[in-house]
């Protein structure tokens, strides 16, 4: 990373690590920790987006992270905190189920078939009353203390949480910039080209994957905790846990490392302020504006607002504009590219 | 008749052609020529609509159509048999060539056009129910230059016409060529049978790296030192 | 005996609407090569469509099936001239978010208008009962099994056999060349994504004697139909019909046989399971599948 | 081309600034909401309920009732001379409810909410409030989880999950195996019910009741609410064969269960719904004269004994006059009661909302049965659940749903009826 | 087979639906040996391509590289043993830069990311390309792809380098720079067998020469005897009249 951004990353680091010094809102802070919890999601889903790997079924594992803290702790007195690791355990054995369809379909194809994937688990969540309490969910015990993952106030769950977010971060900034990182971007870009110069795509989409599915399990974990509620329709909500981080990082700039995190600070006030401004005026107007600046948001900026503010940034400073400037951290996968280029690779 | 004056383009970022300029008249077989990858299709796509040029300009019978859509200019009569067939192969033969006649469907001729289709082809009326992808390639090539015809060109362009075929085939296909050219249609082949090529046409260009090097006459260009050097190597 | 028999005909029945919209569905993402999630939000409107029509003026469904289908078809147009033509040539990713957003706007914007209420048209005729050696089902079901049937029969044949429907074929093959020989490639497009909606809008106006609108009564439909797409194989118009039918039985077999609680578990699980065998769908799909990514 | 171009880039910019708007106006809502003085002339209650979503429906029929009683006591001078003044929050979903009750509890001047018609919502809501140690009361969700979580600051004025079963049982052993001919212990007894939280809970009730009721011959049998064909499900129960189907249903699939029980012949000997979709008038417009005989058991309706539920023509009224039409539900009614019951309570403490004020004056407050408008008495036990609180059986004759058991709150007497018309 | 021999093919053949893309094609290729591979469009020499690097599997035959089978092998696996290739159609990595797109080949067998970068520099430097090493790879004119296009074939490390018409869309000028540079590749002990429309330019640096006609073997011999081959000339250069 450059000297720059390094200062820059390390400024805003500070900057949300002060969050609660300055307000001690605790609705500020829920929505700041709502924020963190989809930032990690978002990185997360992002970390297959790096390989051009479209995924609408995050749900899937965020429900598993959830179920698996929760079944641990309330039925089986297991710490949370181990219950967190465990999440990402599950979460990643979760996702080998999806190793098949991940090699054999493309794009959409792909997406679709995570989004039956998640869809089932939800199913199956209410079926399976005995291990999950079906529909009437689990609540976690209010005992609380921090080994236990349980307070009064925001400021610790905000903590909590940021950290995670960090390491999230962290991992998908490493991922990016190593061996891994390289190989799936260029595979985002070209499939066929990038394994005849030998690179094992199978094992490294599969270890994308498993590394994305680990890290949402450990969000949906994490949220089990601070929500206390765990239910079907909550915590494998297509809407709120597939959806919801996949747009993000389209709007942020998927495949970027700063578009989802940008996407996902957007996005989430951005909902909240919607619901509290348009409820009890009528019902549903809120979420047709959001329709209608969800449509408009991906129509004018395709590749992201992270690249679309850079173009704007561009734009404005004429001088920097006919060098060709290194697409780096931020440089968006071109949009034409990263999912049309389905003739190559068997299937 | 049809006249390409210093065009360039690109795909996405990648320039294609630099500067291509060529012309053609009334009638009359005009070969396209140069090495792989020099820019002939390149310069049918843009002539044809499908490539937007990005700087020059394409004229027609002295209209300016170098930002007219695919349709307008089929309907003027400059078609274009794209490489490679590009049949609609889970189509019949005679949907196929139905589907080229589109733009002069509401004329009511559409069933004699397809008859002289049949007349020049009477293979493909043996097989006008077949699927168009199970044909073989010489009778795809047929057909593709069937659909063509079923355009009413004024200008037909041939890309790459004997891509694949057998000899015989490919002899077939260019006193086909010049026929069509004797029926007052300007045929415009890309070619890489240098020689045959240049056997049926009466002017041609070469294009390199995506400028227009050399233009003239059949002759001139069989003599010349720089076709022999792209094509034969000795 | 006599149970499996019910439920199989149940489940035909059923199939045989979630043909009609898939058949939609297909050709729209066959043809104009979008994912459409708002596929089963066409539905919807079609359902309250119906709905109205049936409080405010008594139109039977059967007659006003005859206004709604056409408006239904200037919608598509419209969303295809307006929404979806200008990001023809962007990613299927960038498609995709464009028609969820579709999706969400076209429910709440129900929700607005009509509120949560649970709408119900009451045509008597449709839910007077016919029964066969004591098979039993609804006028209405069968009716809209029968129209659906014939509807779908009627689109394979309009694709066979008519100008229009060929050009669509060559549209969904090869929509360059299509562009490259003279056809108008985005005016058919506007026509693929008429017959489409409209398509779907029919089903919606079968089945709204029978089901109760709600503004989101058409979200289940959506990926139903990308099911019954994948299984029948994409540009394929029987394979769609045959597709329908067989999920709408499995749906019906799983839930009386199995637990009706993994009526939709099974259903997803064939989905997947045919995913992974056969991409190509178990009748084959046209040559272009590349195009939307699968192969 | 060009022209083309310089609009696109218009439009582009133009868009930019839009999406700055959009970003930077939360944070100015953000300010403006947080600078927002308050008055002590009132006080202020939360309210969530879900008027989006796929529980808008009878979330906003709750909020109805919630509204009515609000504004029928500040017209009648307020609580201990201050004024009522509601804060309400739209919550379409668990998460909606944690993040609103999180906005709500952390506004220093509320320490008292309301809600919520979900259980899963108020589950999620009341934890937030609860955990907080301010005071939040159920008015009109069901799960028997929300006050079994030990939480002082819980309370729930109207009738759980385990009245709409114990009330069915009884209704079974006491007057349908009499009317059906058939000893308790033959009765074949099928529960239908979908399979969310609120089926699910009533289920486990059920289960429990049934047994104690002597119903050996009881099973369950769980459906999706979301299907769009429930014909499995009918023909699982016809080849079961019941004397007696309970359904829990959401509206549209009471409906359409409604239509499929008709239209594959099932015979009953009777249909007791559980409130939900079973109440709404929506159900018997779907079925017409079909569900004519279908029993129901809910919150308390408006055709109703009315000298054993004062104050319910006052509520009819106002509905009325407010909404131009009678309540979809009992919902409204029930949270009406409810919230007049806060009212009360609230005048007990002299308008005050400190959570263990409250919590001394609900746990002193007692009523008798039949002095509410919903009929409920009041006295809440160690959980604070209003033990007083209950349930009825109506049954649907023409397009009403008219009260029929027990007798003190019945205005007519339980009609034989096969249910779906077979 | 020798220890010189690095890739024996025998008797492939491949179908494509209805089109016998090879037909029963078999070739040897010794250590250090420049073969060139000609013929038509759709003579079937990509597809033979595809077959040696692993993009296809025969229906029947074998191919053997450096004494082992490696007819069922995926085509990561053969590239890690040594076989690299360009494709016809460029294909640089796009959303990347340059350097980049060099460094994702050498990332395979080496994880320092900063080794990879220095490595990559040095071939951009021996391809003249170093000036591009930040350009966004899209942006390339096709001249400068076929470059990259080859920096990131030499890359793997190869044995055996499969250049699919690195050639063609040069001018004559740049084929000129370009021809030396095979040569030294070749020279560094690389085998190589190249695709070429430019027969001059093959003819050039080839040791042997082989043409393919619809999916066959036409001629295999010397370039000399190749293209004075009537049957060449007839079938490649077109009839003359």
């Amino acid at each position: 990373m450059k000297k720059k951004s390094l200062i820059w990353t390390l400024g805003l680091v500070a900057a949300a690590g002060l969050v609660p010094v300055f307000t001690s809102d605790q609705y500020i802070l829920h929505v700041c920790v709502m924020i963190l919890i989809y930032v990690g999601v978002t990185v997360a889903w992002n970390i297959l987006a790096f390989g051009g790997i479209l995924s609408l079924g995050h749900a899937a594992f965020f429900g598993i992270g959830s179920y698996t803290v929760a079944i641990l702790y309330v039925k089986m007195d297991v710490n949370p905190w181990l219950g967190i690791l465990a999440a990402m355990v599950t979460a990643a054995l979760g996702s080998l189920l999806l190793a098949v369809p991940l090699l054999r379909l493309r794009g959409p194809f792909f997406a679709l078939a995570t989004l039956a994937f998640a869809e089932s688990l939800r199913l199956i969540a209410i079926y399976a009353v005995p291990l999950t309490n079906g529909s009437v969910g689990i609540t976690t015990p209010p005992t609380q203390g921090f080994a236990l993952i349980s307070f009064s106030s925001r400021e610790p769950y905000y903590y909590i949480v940021l950290a995670m977010a960090l390491i999230a971060i962290g991992i998908s900034i490493w991922i990016y910039y190593s061996k891994m990182g390289y190989h799936l971007r260029a595979s985002a870009s070209d499939d066929e080209a990038v394994r005849a110069l030998g690179v094992r795509t199978p094992r490294l989409k599969l270890a994308a994957l498993v590394i994305s599915a680990a890290l949402t399990g450990a969000f949906g974990a994490f949220a089990a905790m601070y929500l206390f509620v765990i239910d079907p329709e909550t915590n494998f909500s297509t809407p709120l846990y597939s959806i919801q981080p996949a747009l993000n990082g389209i709007i942020g700039g998927m495949g970027t490392v700063a578009g989802p995190i940008v996407g996902a600070i957007v996005m989430t006030p951005l909902g909240e302020w919607l619901r509290t401004t348009f409820s009890g005026t009528t019902q549903g107007l809120n979420f047709v504006i959001y329709g209608v600046a969800l449509i408009i948001i991906v129509r004018v900026m395709p590749g992201g607002i992270v690249s679309g503010m850079k173009k704007l940034y561009r734009r404005f400073r004429p001088e920097n504009r006919s060098d060709g400037t290194a697409p780096d951290a931020s440089g968006p996968i071109q949009p034409e590219q990263e999912l049309a280029n389905s003739e190559g690779g068997r299937s | 008749m049809l006249q390409v004056k210093n065009i360039s383009a690109y795909y996405g970022d990648a320039q294609a052609l630099e500067n291509v300029s060529l012309a053609v008249s009334e009638s009359g077989v005009v070969a396209l020529l140069g090495p792989n990858a020099a820019g002939k299709s390149t310069t049918l796509r843009v002539i044809s609509g499908i490539l937007p040029a990005a700087s020059g300009s394409v004229t027609f019978n002295g209209e300016d159509i170098t930002t007219a859509s695919p349709q307008e200019r089929v309907e003027l009569g400059l078609v274009h048999v794209p490489e490679g067939r590009k049949l609609f192969g889970t189509l019949s033969v005679e949907d196929n060539l139905l589907l080229g006649g589109y733009c002069g469907r509401k004329d009511r001729k559409t069933g004699s056009r397809l008859e002289r289709v049949y007349e020049r082809f009477p293979k493909l009326k043996e097989r006008r129910n077949q699927d168009a992808g199970l044909l073989s390639g010489g009778e795809q090539q047929m057909v593709a230059v069937g659909r063509g015809l079923m355009a009413q060109p004024k200008v037909l362009m041939i890309d790459e016409m004997s891509l694949g075929l057998a000899p015989l085939i490919v002899k077939q296909m260019f006193s086909l060529v010049q026929e069509i050219a004797l029926e007052g249609v300007c045929v415009l082949i890309v070619e890489q049978h240098v020689q045959n090529a240049l056997a049926v046409s009466h002017h041609g260009f070469i294009i390199e790296s995506g400028v227009t090097r050399v233009a003239g006459t059949a002759q001139e260009l069989m003599e010349s030192a720089l076709v022999r050097e792209s094509y034969l190597g000795h | 005996m006599n149970l499996l028999v019910q439920t199989l005909v149940a489940g035909l029945l059923l199939g045989g609407v979630y043909a009609l919209i898939a058949v939609g569905l297909n050709l729209i993402f066959g043809v104009v090569k979008i994912i459409n999630f708002a596929h089963g939000e066409l539905v919807m409107i079609a359902m309250y469509a119906t709905f109205w029509m049936w409080t405010a003026w008594s139109l039977s469904p059967y007659i006003s099936i005859f206004i709604i289908t056409p408006l239904m078809f200037g919608f598509g147009v419209l969303l295809q001239r307006f929404i979806l033509q200008p990001m023809q040539n962007s990613s299927p990713t960038i498609k995709i978010f464009v028609t969820l957003g579709l999706s969400v706007l076209l429910q709440n914007l129900a929700l607005v208008l009509f509120g949560g209420q649970y709408r119900s048209t009451t045509f008597p005729w449709a839910e007077q009962n016919f029964s066969v050696l004591g098979v039993t089902a609804t006028y209405g079901r069968i009716t809209a099994f029968l129209v659906a049937i014939a509807l779908v029969i009627a689109l394979f044949y309009l694709m066979k056999k008519t100008l229009t429907g060929k050009v669509l074929r060559a549209l969904a093959e090869d929509r360059e060349t299509a562009g490259l020989i003279g056809i108008p490639v985005k005016k058919y497009y506007l026509v693929a994504m008429g017959l489409g909606t409209a398509m779907a809008a029919i089903a919606g106006v079968l089945i709204g004697p029978f089901q109760s609108v709600f503004p989101l009564a058409g979200a289940h439909f959506t990926l139903l139909a990308f099911v019954v797409v994948v299984l029948g194989g994409l540009g394929n118009m029987a394979g769609s019909l045959i597709g329908g039918l067989f999920l709408g039985a499995v749906e019906t077999l799983a839930g009386t046989y199995i637990d009706p609680a993994l009526q939709q578990v099974a259903v997803f699980a064939v989905f997947i399971i045919v995913l992974l065998v056969r991409p190509q769908g178990i009748f084959g799909g046209s040559a272009r599948n590349a195009e939307v990514g699968l192969k | 081309m060009g022209v083309k171009k310089i609009a696109k880039r218009k439009l582009v910019r133009l868009s930019a600034l839009g999406v700055a708007t959009v970003v930077a106006l939360p944070l100015l809502m953000g300010c403006s909401t947080a600078a927002s003085s308050s008055s002590s002339d009132s006080i202020k209650i939360g309210a969530f309920f879900p008027v989006s979503g796929s529980l808008a429906l009878l979330g906003e029929e709750s909020w109805r009732g919630v509204q009515i009683a609000t504004d029928l006591r500040n017209a009648a001078g307020g609580v201990a001379d201050k004024s009522i003044e509601m804060v309400f929050a739209d919550v379409p979903d668990v998460n909606a409810a944690t993040s609103e009750a999180r906005r709500l509890a952390s506004d220093s001047d509320i320490n008292l909410a309301v809600g919520s018609y979900s259980s899963g919502l108020s589950l999620a809501a009341s934890e937030v409030f609860a955990r907080g140690g301010s005071t939040f009361v159920e008015l009109g969700a069901v799960s028997e989880a929300i006050t079994d979580r030990d939480y002082e600051n819980v309370f729930r004025f109207n009738p759980a999950a385990g009245s709409f079963t114990k009330l069915q049982m009884r209704f079974i052993t006491e007057h349908l195996a009499e009317e059906l001919g058939k000893p308790v212990s033959e009765l074949n007894v099928i529960l239908a019910h979908e399979d969310s939280a609120y089926g699910q809970s009533v289920a486990e009730n059920a289960v429990i009741d049934a047994a104690e009721a002597g119903l050996v011959n009881f099973s369950l049998e769980p459906y999706n609410a979301k299907s769009t064909d429930l014909s499995s499900t009918v023909l699982r129960l016809k080849a079961k064969a019941p004397d007696i189907v309970i359904a829990v249903s959401y509206a549209a699939d009471a409906i359409l269960l409604g239509r499929q029980i008709r239209d594959n012949g099932l015979q009953l000997g009777a249909f007791i719904g559980t409130g939900g979709g079973h109440s709404l008038k929506g159900f018997h417009d779907a079925l017409g004269e079909a569900a004519d005989g279908v029993y129901d058991v809910d919150f308390t309706q408006i055709h109703v004994n009315e000298e054993f539920t004062p104050g319910i023509t006052e509520f009819t009224a106002a509905y009325e006059e407010r909404y131009d039409s009678l309540p979809a539900s009992g919902h409204a009614l029930a949270n009406f009661t409810g919230a007049n019951l806060l009212f009360d309570i609230l005048e007990e403490t002299n308008g005050s909302d400190d959570p263990e004020e409250f919590r001394q004056a609900a746990q002193n407050f007692k009523l008798e049965i039949g002095t509410t408008s919903s009929g409920w008495g009041f006295s809440l036990n160690e959980n604070n659940q209003n033990e007083l609180a209950d349930v009825y059986v109506m049954q649907w004759n023409g397009d009403q749903l008219e009260t029929v058991w027990p007798e003190q709150a019945a205005i007519r007497a339980p009609l034989p009826a096969t249910p779906f018309g077979v | 087979m020798t220890n010189a021999t690095i890739l024996k093919v025998e008797g492939v053949s491949k179908r494509f639906g209805g089109v016998q893309a090879v037909s029963d094609v078999s070739l040897t290729l010794q250590h250090g040996e420049i073969v060139g591979l000609i013929g038509a469009n759709g003579a079937g020499k990509t597809s033979f391509f595809n077959l040696i690097s692993g993009m296809h599997y025969p229906d029947a035959g074998s191919v053997a590289f450096a004494g082992g089978d490696i007819t069922r092998l995926d085509p990561a696996s053969r590239a890690r043993r040594g076989i690299g290739r360009t494709f016809q159609v460029v294909r640089p990595f796009t959303g990347m830069t340059v350097a980049e797109n060099v460094m994702v080949p050498l990332l395979v067998n080496d994880s320092s990311v900063r080794r990879a970068r220095l490595r990559a520099m040095e071939l951009l430097d021996e391809l003249s390309i170093a000036d591009l090493a930040k350009k966004p790879a899209e942006g390339l004119t096709l001249a400068q792809r076929k470059r990259v296009e080859v920096a990131r074939a030499l890359a793997t490390g190869p044995k055996l380098l499969l250049l699919d018409e690195v050639l063609a869309g040069l001018n004559s000028r740049e084929v000129i720079d370009v021809l030396p540079f095979i040569k030294k590749v070749r020279d560094r002990g690389v085998s190589i067998l190249m695709i070429e429309h430019l027969v001059s330019a093959v003819m050039e640096v080839s040791d042997r020469m082989m043409v393919l006609d619809r999916g066959s073997v036409l001629v295999h011999g010397l370039p000399a005897d190749v293209v004075s081959d009537p049957r060449v000339i007839a079938a490649y250069l077109g009839e003359e009249d």
